[in-house]
């Protein structure tokens, strides 16, 4: 297995799906001889040729619309938004069209298409370009919503949705692309959507992080088990529509605690939504409130020391798991009027 | 003025546009009498437009419209049945009941839908005619939209994307003077709207929509200039409509008098005296054609009056292609239990119970108050 | 004190603080010589005269946009958006700008402005016109989010809008804009932002529910009193940013139980920002987890029995009452392992 | 050939260019060293577009430009040492250092601010302008944007809504040529900018952006049309960045050629070489100019390093203005006990430890990891 970077994975499942089906294309604002703002589409032009790899003007809301066509005539395309705060300019055409078109035509219209679009903060870039947009598109009904944390997960799930009827909100994260991972060659894997995949097992809190956050989340288990002696055990989602929640309530079930990892903001975010979910379905099980991570309710400030402060850390996610298990676990003083229900 | 076809199109000229105006009256009576619901826009004055566009276009052209559609499927050949169903929110509808008057769709026609969203189905038409560019294929969109459409971002963009990819796109504005109450002059710095898109390089005409002879006969040039040179046109269609922006609009924006003198214009009745001047026509056949869209008409209104609702258990049908594997695509949350998403029993069954309970609810929605009405 | 529609309700508070500061105005489609397409601006264009009453060509970012500019520079717009589904066009100009302003430019710029729109299902205007998107404005730090249910509240609430330096979304539901109330007459009656409302005391359970669904919780209270013996506390937030959260705690650990009722989405919703609030605050008092009832999770359907099928009505609320208060309430079986921590 | 102007004002416009000049290069150079961070976009090459544009302007007119803006900042008088501070992120700089590169701000200059989403300052625009209006003031609007920017669709809309309702705004488009990695030829149908607003009715003009006396002398004819006429304008100055887009930008998308070529029009050795024709300055000025540039942009390194970051405490601060009765505006959801908002005590606390844990952390955050830059 090769070691490739998360933006080489990305870059591969397009080639690769581009390669297999003449129906699938991208286009996007400098995907094409500035080889993405992010690298990401990198070779792809000289590979695939203008037709199929088009650079666009700046007009968000109509490179989305003239996918949505062109998937209705059953094209197959992929839109790179150069970041997904940009993507506010294209909403109409991703929840009045996209997202509804399907439905509100019965079924007689599809539009298999991806929306390909990084974000997240850690690099500066203040408060236009920063945003986590994960819980405004797990919101709409119509869309699925991927975020993958590793490059074979990446890899894996953009083919997926590249070969899925339905239209995919792909959120990337920028400070991953970087990063490095195992990823089976030659081979044609798809993660099909809506597998949770248990990161880390344990046995006394169910940690679970999209996006950076799976890492920051596997990272605070490990000083968790170390430091603490608290089993953790940590679930990344990868997706949040389809959800496996099966997955993430059998965890809760034999944790009872459950500490939500996410970038964005706190209100009405990823967190509170899979926090009302394990809480309505687990409730019994629960030995104490889920807790949630989150970043700070603010737009995200330039200043790098204010931007981390506001960017959640592994600290923080210790910090919650220590206040989940407090009382509860062996070493810790049992305090009274806590745990078991 | 443009020379009168044979007989057989006149006929068929005649035949749609008497359809429509039927058709539109009769979906006005039918929402007065609450078997329609929402916004119900009605087109009549437009048939011109309509068919006129229509008439000239290859079977396997696209067509793309807006909120006021009904005429647009028709003149395509959507049956009258399947357009009447979905005003009365029936599962034999064309979109099953669900997408309503605003959201009509017939892909087997290649009438590729009326949209809710101001100027929302200009980026898809660039989408519809970028795969016709894609495959090669010398098919043509028709994208049609109102001159209030034409102050969206989407209308600039779409123009600079068509013109830049050249695309092989009519956008044709069915400029009928107002967007909803507000007249040209009052939202559009540049009222002549065939030079709108000209700083995007899209060359505009401005034609009379209100004779279908002229609108065929433009239309039909403007399609086989896109068709063969592979790049967008604008044309712009004079019309008028001479009812309300929708159903429930009391017209305070403008005069009886302007109405009236468009109404000396009638797309209908213009064309039939140009056919009998010419005798290409005669009285008995202007008859005919009338009848026979009362008759289409009445039957639609049956049908859409005997089909069935569409069914609760469908609640949560056709919003996804759902794969093998899966998580929860939809989590209703009326039922506490967990159950693998909108496939699930008890989603449907919570569905119909409510709907059930709320049947008689139903009389209390009379038509004086929905939105837009006054009280 | 007279008997008022909310749409009189909310003409009068604009025309009123028109009245009393030249800075405010009116723009939005087909607001003056329309006189607004739910009438909530009849009258104003008359009285005040096309400077005041603008209005505007169907371009909902430039709309917002120029709001924003002009409050930037000290006038006090109110930016009418047809209805919420076309305020995804001007999402940028809402969340990139008027939301991030104040913060990005360190308080050095103020955007005083109200961007009124109504939403809401029940009229079967269809899957591109019946959104409930309180759940996604309340998620944008920088903006304030009104949703009243009552002629009096609209009033006293788009009155402090109007008064107040920040951003604010003023969420309307089309079909309250009929009804009456009483609203006290020539008052300058302000509601401040951030205030609940105890619509009506109770003891075993609390309900939450916002615009239409503060009536029909109410409706559901009283239900419940008489067939089933339950008392029912229902509250009306009325503002969710700022939110009144002590008040929503303070009921909850009298009740031990919740029931949050809205219109909008299940996913991510007012109800899930709700439940983990709760759930976070008075995990200890809940005595069951927190019930919420939502609108279906589809794009509205316009055939009207599949339309009232997917919008939450009393019997939704009276069954979740009565889920969350099963087997703890006197007259109902006591079921083992269930209730009190 | 414009007329060269007095003394006073060469001086002016050349110590203004010389400063932006300098200025760029050595936050490109403070970027490098990772004292700033973030996108770095430099103006480098288009100082006569900018500073020519603010020399005509009244101290009461309002600009707004792009992400691209430290230039347009200096022009209109912000002190560097508050614009290098904010690029330091730090609590003295025009925004606290919440802002950074992309969100300069001086309402007391009337600089309106620099915006990162590209277009999003044209609506903002047309909102200041309306403020002038409604006040019957004859302030201008200068809004300042690039060729990428006018395909968006706030461009239409905004042209449109501008025209109609006779605002006050001069459109300056800073075209050079790219959008990011985009040659106009690949984004814009028309190229000829000028032109693009037509079908909105704006007239527009084609300048030499590049000629600082040019773009005085025309946008000076421009503000006073559009002050005493009470309408919109266009202008579209030719320029050039001579960086890449950002600091990151290995520039694939276009020649070392071309780049070399319109060094030849160096907009300040250009107009140097006809001050020193004109003999309106002689040598001994230049080098004053340069060496002023010089001496602020040193100083404003120093200032910005020596100034505190802003506290961690004011994390939640000028995000609203609270009133006195409030319910919770933000929840800090780090802290599990309820407290009020973001003026309770506990988040502050939390936002410190958090930061002061992370503090070794910031060594990894280095220029090379940053996005757009491979590795
Ligand atoms: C984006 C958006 N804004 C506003 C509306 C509300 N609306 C529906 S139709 C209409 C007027 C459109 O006028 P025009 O484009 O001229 O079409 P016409 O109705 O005259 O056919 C408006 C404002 C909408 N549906 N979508
Ligand atoms: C709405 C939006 N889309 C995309 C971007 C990313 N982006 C930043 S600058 C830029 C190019 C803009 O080009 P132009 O308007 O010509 O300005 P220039 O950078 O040349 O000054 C792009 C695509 C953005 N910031 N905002
Ligand atoms: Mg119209
Ligand atoms: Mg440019």
């Amino acid at each position: 297995m090769a070691e490739i970077r998360m933006r080489e994975a990305l870059r591969d499942a397009m080639a690769e799906e581009m390669r297999r089906d003449g129906d699938v294309f991208v286009m996007g604002e400098d995907v094409g001889v500035f080889q993405g703002a992010f690298k990401v589409t990198e070779g792809l032009l000289e590979e695939f040729g203008e037709k199929r790899v088009r650079d666009t003007p700046i007009s968000e809301n109509t490179i989305v619309g003239a996918g949505v066509g062109a998937a209705m005539a059953g094209l197959r395309p992929i839109v790179e938004l150069m970041t997904v705060n940009f993507s506010l300019l294209a909403l109409d055409q991703i929840v009045n069209h996209a997202a509804a078109i399907p439905y509100m035509f019965n079924g007689n219209a599809r539009v298999p298409m991806v929306i390909r679009m990084p974000g997240g903060g850690g690099h500066q870039l203040g408060p236009t370009h920063s945003h986590s947009f994960e819980a405004l598109y797990l919101q709409v009904p119509g869309l699925l919503v991927a975020c993958p944390s590793t490059p074979a997960d990446a890899k894996a799930l953009l083919k997926a949705a590249i070969r899925d009827e339905n239209p995919v909100i792909f959120i990337e994260h920028e400070s991953l692309y970087g990063i490095k991972g195992e990823v089976p060659e030659g081979e044609d894997r798809i993660l099909p959507f809506g597998e949770a995949v248990v990161r880390r097992e344990g046995r006394d809190v169910t940690i679970i992080g999209i996006l950076k956050m799976a890492h920051v989340a596997e990272n605070a288990a490990a000083e968790l088990e170390e430091k603490h002696g608290i089993s953790a055990e940590v679930i990344d989602p990868r997706t949040l529509r389809p959800l496996d929640l099966d997955t993430i309530l059998d965890s809760v079930r034999k944790t009872s605690r459950a500490v939500i990892v996410e970038e964005g903001w706190p209100h009405g975010g990823v967190g509170a939504n899979l926090s009302t979910l394990i809480t309505e379905q687990a409730f019994d099980w629960l030995d104490a409130p889920v807790q949630r991570v989150t970043g700070a309710d603010v737009p995200m400030p330039y200043s790098r020391r204010m931007e981390q402060a506001a960017i959640p850390h592994e600290e923080n996610v210790i910090q919650a798991v220590l206040a989940a298990t407090e009382g509860a676990l062996p070493g810790t003083a049992d305090k009274p009027g806590q745990g078991g229900n | 003025m443009a020379r009168v076809p044979d007989r057989e199109t006149c006929l068929e000229l005649l035949g749609r546009m008497c359809l429509i105006r039927r058709f539109e009256e009769e979906a006005g009576r039918q929402y007065q009498r609450a078997k329609a619901g929402g916004f119900l826009h009605l087109a009549i004055g437009e048939e011109a437009t309509i068919v006129g566009t229509t008439s000239v276009m290859r079977e396997d052209d696209y067509l793309i419209g807006t909120y006021r559609t009904h005429g647009h499927a028709l003149a395509r050949g959507t049956p009258a049945d399947a357009v009447m169903a979905e005003l009365f929110g029936k599962e034999t509808g064309t979109s099953g009941g669900r997408g309503g008057s605003m959201h009509i769709f017939d892909a087997k026609r290649r009438f590729m839908g009326g949209y809710g969203i101001v100027g929302g189905n200009l980026p898809l038409a660039a989408g519809l005619a970028l795969a016709s560019q894609y495959r090669e294929e010398d098919t043509v969109t028709v994208c049609m939209f109102g001159d209030g459409a034409s102050n969206t971002g989407n209308f600039g963009e779409t123009m600079n994307l068509a013109a830049l990819w050249k695309l092989p796109v009519v956008f044709l504005v069915e400029n009928n003077l107002y967007g909803m109450g507000t007249s040209i002059e009052r939202h559009s710095a540049v009222t002549d709207l065939s030079h709108k898109a000209e700083g995007y390089g899209i060359e505009g005409e401005r034609i009379d929509g209100m004779d279908v002879l002229e609108v065929r006969d433009r239309v039909s040039v403007h399609l086989e200039e896109v068709r063969s040179k592979g790049r967008p046109s604008l044309v712009e269609a004079f019309t008028y409509r001479y009812r309300g922006h929708s159903a429930a609009d009391p017209e305070v924006y403008r005069d009886k008098a302007e109405v009236e003198e468009w109404r000396q214009k009638d797309p209908i009745e213009n064309f039939v005296k140009v056919c009998l001047e010419d005798a290409v026509l005669g009285e008995e056949d202007i008859e005919a054609a009338k009848q026979q869209a009362d008759k289409t008409v009445e039957a639609a209104v049956q049908f859409a009056d005997n089909s069935p609702d569409p069914a609760l258990e469908s609640l949560y049908e056709e919003l996804y292609v759902v794969s093998e594997t899966m998580g929860w695509y939809a989590v209703d949350e009326r039922s506490p239990e967990p159950h693998p998403g909108e496939l699930g029993e008890e989603a449907p069954a919570a569905a119909r119970d409510l709907a059930e309970s709320v049947a008689d609810r139903e009389s209390e929605i009379e038509p004086q108050n929905r939105p837009g009405v006054r009280d």
